[in-house]
């Protein structure tokens, strides 16, 4: 038996470009950061009440994780005190500069409280915070536009507020909403997205109004880690079955942090099905593939690992490079290092694609 | 132990008040009835997909404790399913009790639960034509109510807006277990459309939405069901209450019928007694929830609660107020209540009567409509 | 093959590690009630930081339900993805054939050492003292 | 026997199949539970009548949509599946099948009365066996069960198991509770003595959406998104242990589609190095249990739009052995005869046809 051994490498060395689409900065960890940017109204609630999201635990992720601060890596607490992610300089400094990356998008992750008022609020103060806090002082990380969409008319207030703002590459929403986000009562929020030119991004969420999966509730957080992709899948289903890219052909939909192997087994399901139920939907007028080729955006991590690497050049060729965008998820546990994630040799073009062009293109970071 | 006495009448047949009943149960002959009243697409729809709720079964799930839900004897001769033959019910209800108006409120297909939108718009509307061709037009006795597919406030809108000019409706039909609490902002253009055109929101006990009716999960049983479902009443209108529908609409009236009655007081005191402790989580409320229950809610009468000693219900008529009750039978359903026999032979003449036919005329208006 | 000097004894108490550069290698050092192990501190999976990682025993099982727990603080958890190494061989818990590399430790006290041959690049060896070396 | 080569085959039959291949999915179609009646006792054949307990078709599978009924397998009158003159014409004899196994979906196990969800269960399983199974020495068929009451359900299965013709335990793919939970057991711990592999097959009990985000408007979303039921299971079955407690336990997931298994043994791997600690009975990678353990029926096929990705697809479970044939009558996924993918390999077909369901339900050898 051999060691296996990887081979070392230069973290800058190997490619020219490299964006991040999935970096978290800390908010519930520390949430009075977020107070200056609240209402005393909902400042006063925060502090009292506090979000109110279903979940049975008060200060705890229901499946317990396996590495401290709810699923943190082990080396990005910063010395300093305070949550990882929560750190600009230990930031800059393990992510940033270690692996040269020109460009950061940061996804803060906000709780769907129940309260929509609060759950607003959160969203709002979010928002400015991550310009105050983070990119005024970095200018290579760009900050996602937070917004409710259960509530569609508060979110397209908050759209309209910031859009003009260009730190802002993306308006960044949970796939766990209480329905199908193609429904028609979510369709202001995507017409406002259109209307600005910004790409609408769904992160997996560790929580929502309904059971992890059609069947009940998990057991174990390494079920619930797999069901992440679930959410992602129902979201592409419902916007195209529902018509709403048919109707908005410009929109743009980004799935982040829930790997990609998944995506062409459900093109070809949802083509086969449409090719049957066409009458059922009839407002549909395109294989669904048509639209996932054309619409959707994945993030790469937490990366498939095919017991035989080579295997994933089969899923990217069946999703197509051009559909791919690097992602780290610094500093989660299951972070991708952009030398190693990626266990097949890649074309130049491909590789370039995916650890930059693509990003740079969708995200109009040139502009 | 005694023989337990022959029913007695609450009045003698000759001095008989005029009686509005809030709930009749119209049905289609049979499901393809609805037809010349959708769109071919839809017609197709219905034939091939029927009504997709958020249910294992087809709304058959909890198998009813009579066949089509219905007393025996209410059965047509003409054939079909209870109460779909205007003649039958005439006989059997309408002339039998002295209905002066019937408030009509169908239940299927219901375009209010299926989950297709588009479709679910389309029933909803069928239903108000078909309510309108085959029944109100047919007998003046009988009033509509404008069914909506409220999970999709614009289309009921659309659908108020347009069935509102019409005298045949008196109210908008919705069911309090959505797929969302009631009061969330997301119905409140409905609310608005009923203020604009001063119709009472008909909430009727029910909802077919995925959600299970009790709050530790999914019944066994029908008569757990049965019951379970008034819970979502409760939950509707102290939702309505707290979200500050009545704050933002303060003229909305909403009738609650078939949940019962003598749950109101202790909601009540319940919410009453929440609101002083955590005020300032709903600090839109102008008054106690109670108050709002006063001024905006009404409740129909079926099914009446029997209390064991049989006048304690005219306590639970006290605190729910003689203002607030308006009789309905529930016919042709097998829980129904008779006028004469639902009340006791006791009731004071003038109660008896807001109950039966005045209050309801000050909800809903009939004579100015 | 070199033996090089990398810690004092009396810096690594049973319980604690240390990260060391020998030769352009991060190493983890690590003290086990006494014992030393020392691992590269790069994880055969994507490179991470094993120093960081969490020591813990080994948890196996018989049947659902059971968890059986043995060797408290001779599994190395990387500080990234939680995969598992034996600090004893480097062995992979969930992929046999994987190892992270291991090297061989030493303790000598300052008398031996000054026989030599070894190597320190930055410790001044005492007489008085102990020491740990590790063979690379 | 070696394997045959294909165009061999389809000079044979015209269906393009080999002779004597095992159909491990069709669905015989209960047309009322008035047809229940002879195998219900006094009480439950009043209770039918007077409270009319009868169309408990399942919301999943509307017998009229175009995916359910395949037009040429509609009959004049009735329910695709419901008159067995139709299932041997068009599939029995049509496919010169050996066995075909029914599948009976009917809402019985849907029942929120655990009472009536057995007695109707058990009516089922005792109609499969008079109404079908006496009718074509061809026929097998699933035991279906109610999960409301566990320990009632591997009663049930014992009783059933008596009769060899019953070669499987049938359930839904989204239930109450996961399917791995310790609560079903009983069931397993049967199932693995008698030799009968547990059948998961697509359908809501409506105990919960089917998406995180809810329900979905279409029937033709629900029915896409059915693979995170199946999902669900798989991960429940090994996360809970049902493997390391019983070894033999097999488990077909039918009607599920096939394609997406791989991502999900890549993720499931991958986590399990990091996650094992949670779940140390897990000994194995959750990919080879997955190999192991879980089987899938042919149809509905989602296969990838070029032939020649069929064998890349096939690399990518890294077995053969996994996939039975299925029909699916009378559901609609292929026209014709077409009803083996595009670009699968001659060496394979015979697998899939006889191979491996032989392998998989061990009571079908007794007869073959």
């Amino acid at each position: 038996m051999s060691v296996a051994e990887i081979e070392k490498t230069d973290p800058k060395s190997s490619r020219l470009d490299l964006i991040d689409c999935d970096i978290h900065p800390a908010v519930m960890a520390s949430p009075a950061a977020l107070y200056p940017y609240m209402s005393t109204r909902w400042r006063n609630e925060f502090e009292s009440i506090g979000p109110r999201v279903a979940q049975p635990f008060l200060r705890q992720v229901p499946y317990p994780r396996l590495t401290p601060g709810n699923g943190m890596r082990g080396d990005a607490w910063p010395a300093g005190g305070g949550a990882p992610g929560s750190d600009l300089g230990l930031l800059q400094q393990q992510l940033l500069d270690t692996f040269d990356i020109s460009h950061g998008i940061l996804v803060p992750l906000t709780p769907s409280t129940l309260n929509q008022g609060l759950c607003a609020a959160i969203c709002s103060a979010v928002n400015e915070w991550q310009i105050d806090r983070w990119t005024s002082h970095e200018p290579r990380l760009k900050a996602s536009l937070c917004v409710t969409p259960d509530d569609p008319e508060a979110a397209v207030e908050e759209i309209r507020k910031h859009a003009g703002n260009r730190k802002f590459v993306q308006i960044l929403v949970t796939p766990r909403t209480i329905e199908p986000i193609g429904r028609k009562r979510y369709r202001p929020l995507f017409e406002a997205a259109v209307e600005y030119g910004l790409p609408v991004a769904l992160h997996s969420d560790i929580g929502g109004k309904h059971a992890n999966s059609g069947a009940g509730w998990f057991s174990y957080y390494w079920e619930d880690h797999v069901a992440y992709t679930f959410s992602m899948q129902t979201m592409i289903t419902s916007l195209i079955m529902e018509g709403v890219i048919d109707r908005l052909p410009d929109l743009k939909i980004v799935a982040i942090e829930g790997g990609f192997a998944w995506v062409p087994s459900l093109g070809w399901r949802l083509d086969k099905h449409w090719q049957r139920m066409r009458s059922e939907v009839p407002h549909v007028t395109l294989p669904p593939t048509e639209y996932m080729r054309q619409n959707f955006w994945y993030t790469t991590q937490p990366i498939e690992e095919p017991e035989t690497p080579k295997h994933l050049q089969d899923t990217i060729r069946w999703i197509g490079a051009d559909r791919l965008l690097f992602s780290s998820d610094y500093p989660h546990w299951d972070f991708d290092d952009p030398r190693y994630a990626f266990k097949t040799k890649l074309s130049r073009a491909d590789e370039a694609a995916i650890f930059a062009g693509n990003a740079r293109r969708l995200y109009r970071l040139d502009q | 132990m005694s023989v337990i006495e022959e029913a007695k009448a609450a009045q003698p047949a000759k001095t008989r008040l005029k009686v509005i009943d809030c709930d009749i149960h119209p049905a289609l002959r049979s499901a393809s009835a609805l037809a010349p009243y959708l769109a071919k697409q839809w017609q197709e729809h219905l034939r091939d997909f029927g009504i997709r709720a958020r249910d294992p079964l087809n709304g058959r799930a909890y198998p009813p404790i009579t066949p089509a839900l219905s007393r025996q004897d209410s059965w047509p001769e003409s054939g079909g399913p209870p109460g779909s033959d205007l003649n039958f019910m005439r006989k059997q209800h309408l002339d039998a009790v002295g209905v002066e108006y019937g408030v009509l409120q169908p239940l299927n297909p219901s375009g209010r639960e299926e989950r297709n939108p588009d479709f679910g718009a389309a029933v909803c509307r069928a239903m108000n034509e078909w309510q309108v061709a085959e029944w109100t037009s047919q007998e003046t006795r009988l009033k509509a109510s404008i069914c909506v597919p409220a999970e999709d406030a614009e289309a009921s809108v659309e659908e108020i807006a347009l069935q509102a000019k019409r005298r045949d409706f008196v109210q908008i039909f919705m069911n309090p277990r959505l797929r969302e609490p009631i009061g969330l902002r997301r119905y409140w253009p409905i609310y608005e459309a009923a203020v604009e055109y001063d119709l009472p929101i008909g909430l009727h006990v029910g909802g077919n939405t995925g959600i299970p009716t009790t709050a530790s999960g999914w019944p066994s049983t029908y008569g757990e069901n049965h019951f379970d479902q008034s819970t979502g009443l409760q939950v509707g209108i102290a939702n309505m209450i707290l979200e500050g529908v009545f704050v933002k609409f303060p003229k909305l009236k909403v009738v609650v019928v078939e949940g019962g009655l003598a749950w109101v007081s202790g909601l009540c005191a319940h919410l009453d007694y929440y609101w002083s402790r955590l005020r300032q989580e709903v600090p839109h409320l102008n008054m106690s929830p109670s108050e709002y229950m006063k001024q905006n809610i009404w409740f129909t009468t079926q099914p009446m609660d029997e209390p064991e000693n049989r006048l304690d219900i005219v306590d639970v008529f006290e605190s729910v107020g003689w203002d607030r009750l308006l009789f309905s039978s529930d016919y042709p359903h097998w829980d129904g209540d008779d006028p004469n026999f639902a009340f006791p032979a006791t009731l004071p003449k003038a109660k008896l009567h807001a109950i039966l036919c005045e209050n309801a005329r000050n909800v809903y208006r009939f004579e100015t409509r | 093959m070199e033996r090089h000097v990398i810690a004092k004894t009396s810096e690594i108490p049973p319980g604690t590690r240390k990260l060391v550069e020998v030769k352009g290698r991060q190493i983890v050092l690590i003290n086990t009630d006494g014992e030393y192990f020392a691992l590269l501190n790069r994880c055969p999976h994507q490179g991470g930081s094993l120093f960081h990682g969490d020591l813990i025993g080994l948890t196996e099982s018989t049947e659902p339900g059971c968890y059986k727990y043995s060797r408290r603080g001779e599994m190395l958890r990387c500080a990234w993805h939680g995969w598992e190494f034996d600090i004893r061989t480097g062995q992979s818990w969930c992929d046999r054939r994987t190892r992270v590399r291991t090297y061989r430790t030493a303790v000598e006290d300052g008398a031996a050492l000054e026989k030599g041959p070894y190597v320190a690049e930055r410790f001044n060896v005492t007489v008085e003292d102990e020491y740990v070396l590790i063979e690379v | 026997m070696s394997a045959v080569d294909q165009t061999e085959v389809a000079q044979r039959l015209p269906s393009g199949i080999e002779r004597g291949a095992i159909d491990c999915d069709i669905h015989p179609a209960l047309s009322s539970t008035k047809e229940l009646r002879p195998f219900l006792d006094e009480h439950w054949q009043e209770m039918l009548a007077v409270r009319n307990i009868d169309g408990l078709d399942l919301t999943s599978f509307p017998p009229k949509a175009d995916l359910f009924s395949r037009p040429d397998w509609r009959p004049k009158q009735g329910k695709p599946g419901s008159e067995i003159g139709a299932v041997k014409a068009d599939v029995l004899d049509h496919f010169d099948l050996k066995f075909a196994i029914a599948n009976c979906l009917y809402g019985a196990q849907a029942a929120y009365n655990e009472y009536i969800g057995e007695v109707l269960c058990r009516a089922i399983n005792d109609w499969l066996s008079k109404e079908w199974l006496d009718k074509d020495k061809r026929l097998r068929a699933s035991i279906v069960v109610s999960l409301a009451n566990p320990e009632a359900a591997a009663e049930e299965i014992e009783r059933v198991a008596a009769d060899r013709r019953f070669v499987q335990v049938l359930v839904l793919a989204m239930g109450e509770a996961l399917l791995g939970r310790k609560q079903f057991w009983p069931i397993y711990r049967v199932a693995e003595r008698l030799n009968l592999p547990i059948g998961i097959h697509a359908g809501s009990t409506y105990r919960h959406a089917h998406s995180q985000a809810g329900f979905h408007s279409h029937l033709v979303e629900d029915y896409v998104v059915q693979s995170q039921g199946f999902t669900a299971q798989v991960l429940s079955l090994i996360a809970e242990g049902v493997f390391a407690k019983f070894p033999g336990l097999r488990v077909v997931l039918i009607e599920s589609g096939v394609t997406w298994m791989p991502a999900l043994m890549w993720r499931a791997t991958k986590n399990w190095r990091g996650a094992r600690i949670e779940i140390p009975w897990v000994r194995q990678a959750p990919a080879a249990i997955m190999r192991e353990h879980f089987r899938l029926t042919l149809q509905p096929f989602d296969a990838p739009p070029d032939p020649a990705d069929f064998e890349r697809l096939m690399e990518h479970f890294g077995t053969d052995e996994m996939f039975l044939f299925s029909t699916d009558y009378p559901h609609w996924h292929f026209d014709g005869d077409d009803v083996l993918p595009a670009g699968m390999p001659a060496s394979l077909v015979r697998k899939i046809l006889v191979d491996n369901p032989l392998k998989t339900y061990p009571r079908l050898v007794e007869a073959s």
